[in-house]
């Protein structure tokens, strides 16, 4: 989903704030909620893309105003309620294709779909339509576009991808500056050349 | 502590934990050991471990750089369903991790990410204008030094080795450790040789 | 400014929200705040771009939280400050160069640049690197990228540019859907050839 | 109403007239006459005769749609640095008109614009998805018409000419300005020739 989660590339965020010898925990509910959070995925009440999906869910203004833990506390009340009917642990169901083989290769030109999906996706905004070179090859790991809705466990390869600087941001982008990111396998599509 | 002295969200985070206390889900128990083991045995210590051996043991960095996940296990950190990645500053060469969709971050050998990380003008910026970012930190690259920017969206996690500052020759392992912080493993900070033990 | 302002393309803002017979302004202050941004304007206490940068550069989940005419109220109050040692209009600085002629016509093949600027912008992010036919010539008008922040007055050519649906949203655009943008002449380039 | 009475937001304002009425800015008449104008004499109406003037002559219409702003001047409707740019549906082509950077909007033909104009979810999502926009509207195009979405971005405003209705033949350019009403101006909605006027 094209939501204000995803923040790269955009500004007006003000500086950053650093601060020194910052505590594990700012409050003590903040660790509890981390706990439950972890505890409550690992349990298998849910899965962290469904996890990433309903706290991408927050009304914009309100995911901006809250703090990280705040939008782990709400997400967390929301998962606990849409999954009430949960009874217990089940196997997962079976993955949708065998391990797949990756079609690309290290050096490889890429392209990131432009896609707009309506529901969650981890190719973000900045990097759509965007030509790079295969970096790494990793996975396969579940797709997450299906896996946040429940829709079916597809493993896919995941890719890490580089852009220059020139590619993301045209005339304000710099020379000797790259951004990476790992992509699964139908973000991108294949380009006729190599580099 | 009273109920009446509960602030709205200590009052939620409290009735979500005994919900799925009474789901059977959790134990009060588990989670206290969780908080526990964040608050004093994973931490930003581990990370600097094997920055230490990765700079005294040639062969470890190697395994290290070729595959993160199984070279830390044999420091004893497991990383259950991620994949560690770790990636080596070079002369004129600076990484920088960042997670832009959300704040993934490797916990596993740095403890829990600072507030900044999570933080939108971070996230934002780091993709767009990392050299702006880096002199937030006081971090000021020449001009020549590349900079590689990490956006961790799937399911790797990026550890940054940073490179062993000059002056550190002859230093033991447990001396290297005390001079790699969090902050270079994430690549916002540069290893600090102390003046005092400077020879 | 890439800044939340930029809502081309976003979703998860939830439903439109139609309210019917709803009167001209929802409040009395509405009312007055409106008739002081358009009043203080016209005495030439500021120029409509650097209202409008005034108002994108709220914080982003204030921004997003705020109703239309606090957004007006806030940078309103902003703009009085900044101006706080204006003494009484003033002839405007004389145009930055003549008017121009314009480089594109009707039919011309341009692509808007990708440009991600500090300051203040017309260019909608979702129409940054996307290529569109001219459709309509306008102009010259003022370009708000420089009055925005007072560093000049520069008339330029100011074209209708028509975008597919698909050249916009890629996979999830849609044949017999289009967006026409306007856009001056400096946030264009452009293509080789005609349709 | 005493100072004590006022909501903060009320507070403001009231504190930053005062300041321009003392800058000799303003004047608090001037104020008054200013939303005097937008709740009595600038509103769709405007508009309303412009489209109906445009259905029933169809040189004016012909001057509408080649400059706007020349046009409505012959109803005596004035825009000062702004250009009227009015754009036809067709059988086959339906005209949305969209601000996603603001709000900009034909305010000197159709007052000012209604909320939803304003808000998040109109302005993020027509230039995206402008059909499942138009249904929430209750505006259902057929599959083969075309949809122009118009985003307002500079100094041009665009008002939609709507097609006349079937079933309007004869009437009178009176009886036509009621059948236009402001969202089927803007390209949310469609005149409606209500059942009972039908001959």
């Amino acid at each position: 989903m094209n939501g204000v989660h995803d923040l790269g590339g955009q500004r007006g965020h003000g500086p950053i704030l650093i601060e020194k010898h910052e505590p594990v925990f700012q409050t003590a509910w903040e660790g509890r909620v981390y706990a439950l959070m972890g505890l409550a995925r690992r349990r298998g009440l849910f899965n962290l893309d469904e996890m990433r999906r309903t706290i991408e869910g927050m009304a914009p203004a309100e995911y901006l105003r809250a703090s990280y833990y705040e939008r782990w506390l709400t997400a967390l009340e929301k998962l606990v309620e849409e999954k009430s009917g949960w009874t217990g642990p089940e196997p997962p169901p079976p993955l949708a294709r065998a391990e797949p083989l990756p079609r690309f290769k290290v050096r490889d030109k890429v392209r990131a779909r432009n896609r707009h999906p309506r529901g969650h996706t981890r190719l973000p905004r900045y990097a759509r339509g965007k030509q790079g070179v295969v970096e790494l090859v990793h996975g396969p790991f579940l797709l997450p576009d299906l896996n946040a809705h429940g829709l079916g466990r597809r493993p896919e390869p995941v890719y890490t991808v580089r852009f220059t600087s020139q590619e993301l941001w045209g005339d304000d982008g710099r020379a000797g500056e790259s951004t990476s990111i790992d992509l699964w396998e139908s973000y991108l599509v294949g380009t006729r050349f190599r580099t | 502590m009273s109920h009446d002295d509960l602030s709205e969200i200590e009052a939620r985070v409290l009735a979500l934990e005994s919900l799925l206390v009474e789901k059977g889900l959790v134990t009060s128990e588990e989670v206290d050991q969780v908080v526990y083991r964040f608050e004093h045995d994973i931490g930003p210590l581990l990370g600097a471990r094997v920055v230490a051996r990765a700079w005294t043991d040639p062969k470890f960095k190697q395994r290290l750089l070729a595959d993160g996940s199984a070279a830390i296990a044999e420091l004893g950190i497991a990383i259950p369903d991620l994949h560690l990645e770790v990636v080596e500053n070079l002369a004129g060469l600076h990484n920088l991790v960042v997670c832009t969709l959300c704040s993934c971050y490797p916990w596993f050998v740095l403890g829990l990410p600072p507030v900044w990380y999570k933080s939108a003008p971070y996230r934002s910026r780091a993709v767009l204008e990392p050299r702006a970012v880096l002199r937030e930190f006081g971090v000021e690259l020449p001009e020549s030094t590349e900079v590689k920017v990490w956006d961790s969206s799937a399911d790797l996690r990026y550890l940054v080795l940073p490179a062993r500052p000059p002056g550190t020759e002859g230093w033991t392992e447990e001396e290297l450790v005390a001079i790699v912080d969090r902050d270079s493993m994430i690549g916002t900070a540069l290893p600090q040789v102390p003046d005092k033990v400077v020879p």
